[in-house]
């Protein structure tokens, strides 16, 4: 953790930390072979692979729910072979000329380019849940700790025109320590663009759900991520503007142990519903089908 | 007024010479009064050369000078008539934003921004101008308001960020800025922002979505404080010097991004050295660039506005492999 | 289900009679069958006689009858899909005021309304049904999202008003009610109102600007509760009884003052007999009022709604003194 | 205390208190004779009455601000000689025929009519502030404790009415203990109706200010008191909604003693300033210029 890999993510959070497993495939998209086995980093349970694969990638002893790539995502939730994506052809760059201490920016883009197989932190495109279509964006916390720059920005916000274009709802699933340092000032205002966009589709009576899991924190979750017209959580995920570490470093406080979780944020009213990882296609779908049978058809789909 | 920045103190030397010949008064010899006069030159000469090469790190210092003007001096300054309103009349009244409607020229504006107090009473009062979530909806009911009787918006901003203790995730700190941001964009009246000293992260972007943002020339705009962004990418906030580097704050440099639309000038030796003669130039740009939002139809601003932060983002595209995706 | 209410006295006797017959089961004589039937018979008859000759007392203790169905009774009965929405974005999520977008009858709603709850863990989770800020705020959110999508509100009002306590006050209670009361006037979307139990002052009111006020037959619906009213005006909630029937509290009562625009007919013995039979005729009442309501094109329903209110009042004129005063 | 004079309003308060005077003359609107003396309830100084009327009724002594009526209210704020009345027809009925333990609702009102020399609890009309005109509605606690009824409702309604024809702003003047329970739900729908109206105002772009004063609580500060574009109030005024007697007895809890006071609310972000009587004249007058000189000249005056 002493690199640049990490983006504004608090750490020491009880969810924070990745599964000890081996480490390339675990984090991958890829199956597991038969044989291996995950450790529950909240319950220590030593979970069979294919199993836990299953399940969805949550603990059936506990139900910690691991994170998922964009593309175990992407298969989780839609219509099998209905994903196509949006702006796919969109690569990162150094605009800031960031001058780094230890690694350059552009090398760190192609370090973590070749090892999580994506180009950014963003896939978007649109498909379908139980036949009704959407527009989406999902963060990958893979790439850079979700961090948004401008190529996420640009991607997300080409989500939600395309939402607003043909009139479909749109989701955005968050995965995100916050806004990437290395753009600078370019990554803060990729909140005020997509806050921009969000608030021409809302204007347009099109439906916005937002889906937060482990991790959104800091820029994400100040800006689109609390936006939704309706906002869903998975459980024990970790969400809130800052981490805890630095509100404990920052104002001498000491937090009640789940601060800063889905749990805390639904306690205090900024979010509707917490959704199991298997619950969470169904809730999809009824969402989508509500949306769709408003009365003067807003939605068309 | 002390030059008590490290940058200083070759200011700080000419200008204790200076007082030492000063002080002697009507008792100054002639050859004294030329050196006083050659050494007054030669101070403002050197504050010339410093403050016109300041590296970003001491701008951060000059941004933060605890003497420099706070938004609640420039309403003073600036303003002809002036009502405070109070409340997001939902929770309380956070005094790290403070504004209302105020008069300038005649013309009645709504204008407001973060205060982060002079003395450690103020400071404390104002949250040392770390924004709490009843500071943005108050904002928010503020330009609701402006927006309802024509009034153009002005910002102030000037903050290190959002405060970020536990009450303000609990009463949705996250959910607050990111109203505003929803909001500004189809807010129905011109808004313009100036940075006046620290523009800091969300707490200062919550109140900075305008159709035109300007900077005075020493303030500095960031994703992140130099001191976060340097925990984050290296674990010790010791680098924050470097951090600033890195990641281009000034007005110059976020000029040259395209994210700012105007640097206003400093006096010399920065704002704090004159605030009178700031809060001039500064109302003098505000109701230059109000002249002009103002002369644009409803609609051809807010899509100018809109534009504004659509087109604002740095990315290449590469060929897809086929079959992989569409195209936008 | 006993009957267990005053005025039930008879009823439960022949209750009681009925049962000790029913308890013999195929030991029952040819007479005492003949019995049985005739007792069932008196004792719908009676139930019909009583129930249909209620005084308002009375009828204040069927309309807070612990086994009367709830928000979420109905919501259960009538709703074929149904999503919850929790929380103002603001504060919290109260349980007072509960509801989401549901579907009826294959057409998406938004519906909402109070919670008393029913055994003591969900009635102190559920404040009785006393709003507080957050639920007035939670509704308005979800009153905007249905205006956003095109949907009609529709809201159960069951509460003995506004929750009253001190982080009431410090929250804004107050505030949260006016701005239900500001913003349901304007609202883009039709409103239905039914009240289902007790509808008392501004905690009722918050969720009752309506395009049309609809209360089941021993609803009640008053500016305060009659425990309230007669502390006010005689210094003594003894004379609750009595305030009732003066502040004429009940559906025909107020179909006749013009305040509401319907009575949905309960069963026979009230909503609490038959849940499944009440929540049928609720629906039906519900769908035939959309129906009506949504054939308005949206300026005529606001302008109907608007004229709803503006010409509520009971007032006379008489001539002026000359020169102390205009008339309109 | 014991007839049905008082509407619901919270006693006991330390603002709640008549001043210990003679009594007919004390809350008349006629001057004093030059040798009469007031005690200020809250510091106890015998004041002298002449003294006590130059002070705009302000105990010079503590700040005590005492109660109103509605003409003395519109000798402090208007320019002399602008006030012209509305809707000074209107006189209440009995509606509801309300069966009474004690004294009828007619034979109250006609009592009330004869010891205030008013109709009811409000006075509505136009004036100016400073050349600068407006609608205005003024609530008298003298009549019934300034309680809501019909006529009540219906004369605030006409003064917005008649700021949004004209276009000039309206300021309300609370001073009520709430809704008026001998006419039932007609009193409580006031406060739709109220509120209704002032949302075409906001919808017009016609500012609305509101003033709260000594005692304002119950269904008027739970709507139109509290939706003033901008709300002032008179310092150490009560204020809420339930009066402390109220919470005190249902929810069983002891209260700090500035709770529900002009600053109590001020503190919890409620209204925008408390201004002292003596200035009160010059911020209303302050508020209309700024509102008459809003760039697109929404207000015309
Ligand atoms: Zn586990
Ligand atoms: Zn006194």
């Amino acid at each position: 953790m002493k690199d640049e890999s990490q983006p504004a993510l608090p750490v020491n959070s009880q969810n924070g930390n990745h599964p000890e497993t081996i480490p390339s495939v675990a984090v991958s998209a890829r199956a597991l072979p038969d044989n291996l086995a995950v450790k529950c980093p909240n319950c220590r349970e030593l979970l069979v692979g294919k199993d836990w694969e299953k399940n969805n990638h949550v603990c059936p002893r506990c139900g910690h729910h691991f994170r998922l790539s964009a593309e175990q995502r992407i298969e989780l939730l839609l219509d099998e072979g209905t994903f196509e994506e949006l702006a796919a052809d969109l690569i990162p760059t150094d605009p800031l000329e960031f001058v780094s201490r230890s690694q350059s920016y552009r090398a760190k883009l192609e370090d973590e380019q070749a090892k999580s197989g994506l180009k950014e932190s963003v896939v978007a495109g649109t498909g379908k849940i139980e036949g009704l279509p959407l527009a989406l964006a999902i963060m990958d916390f893979r790439f850079i700790g979700g961090s948004m720059g401008s190529v996420a920005g640009e991607k997300i916000t080409r989500a939600i025109e395309k939402g607003l274009e043909d009139h479909i709802p749109v989701l955005i699933v968050s995965a995100s320590g916050g806004a990437r340092m290395q753009e600078g000032l370019l990554s803060l205002m990729q909140m005020a663009k997509i806050s921009a966009a969000l608030a021409r589709l809302s204007e347009a009576g099109v439906p916005y759900i937002s889906l937060l899991t482990d991790p959104t924190t800091g820029g994400v979750m100040a800006s689109f991520a609390s936006l939704g017209d309706v906002i869903l959580a998975e459980p024990g995920a970790l969400i809130g503007f800052s981490g805890p570490r630095v509100v404990e470093q920052f104002m001498h406080q000491r937090l009640p142990k789940d601060t800063n979780t889905s749990e805390f944020v639904l306690a205090h009213g900024m979010i509707d519903a917490i959704v199991h990882r298997r619950m969470l296609r169904a809730t999809l779908a009824k969402l989508l089908r509500l949306y769709h049978n408003a009365g003067r058809s807003a939605v068309i789909g | 007024m002390a030059y008590d920045l490290e940058f200083e103190r070759p200011l700080a030397e000419l200008d204790k010479r200076i007082q030492g010949l000063q002080r002697k008064g009507d008792r100054l010899k002639a050859d004294e009064r030329a050196q006083l006069r050659s050494l007054e030159q030669q101070l403002e000469e050197r504050t010339r050369q410093i403050y016109g090469n300041l590296t970003r790190w001491q701008r951060v210092q000059v941004a933060r000078h605890r003497d420099r003007p706070y938004t609640n001096d420039y309403i003073k300054l600036i303003c002809d008539d002036y009502f405070e309103m109070r409340g997001d009349r939902r929770y309380g009244d956070d005094r790290a934003i403070q504004g209302g409607m105020a008069s300038i020229d005649g013309k009645t504006v709504f204008i407001l921004g973060h205060q982060k107090g002079r003395d450690l009473k103020e400071k404390t009062e104002c949250s040392f101008g770390l924004t709490h979530p009843e500071g943005c909806r108050k904002a928010l009911r503020m330009m609701r308001e402006a927006e309802r009787f024509h009034m153009p918006v002005i910002t102030f901003i000037d903050t290190q960020g959002a405060s970020p203790g536990l009450e303000d995730e609990q009463r949705g700190i996250s959910q607050a800025i990111a109203e505003n941001l929803e909001v500004m964009p189809r807010l129905h009246t011109p808004i313009l922002s100036i940075v006046i000293g620290e523009g800091g992260s969300g707490g200062a972007l919550a109140f900075g979505v305008a159709d035109r943002i300007l900077m005075l020339e020493n303030a500095i705009y960031m994703v992140a404080s130099p001191e976060a962004a340097a925990s984050i990418l290296w674990r010790d906030s010791a680098f924050a010097s470097h951090a600033a580097e890195a990641m281009r704050i000034t007005a110059p440099d976020l000029l040259e991004l395209g994210l700012i639309e105007q640097i206003i000038p400093e006096p010399v030796g920065g704002a704090h050295r004159n605030h009178l003669e700031m809060a001039e130039t500064l109302k003098a740009a505000i109701l230059e660039n109000l002249a002009e939002l103002e002369r644009l139809p409803m609609d051809v601003l807010l899509e100018k506005r809109y534009q504004r932060y659509r087109n604002i983002g740095a990315f290449a595209t590469e060929p897809v492999k086929a079959g992989s995706g569409s195209n936008r």
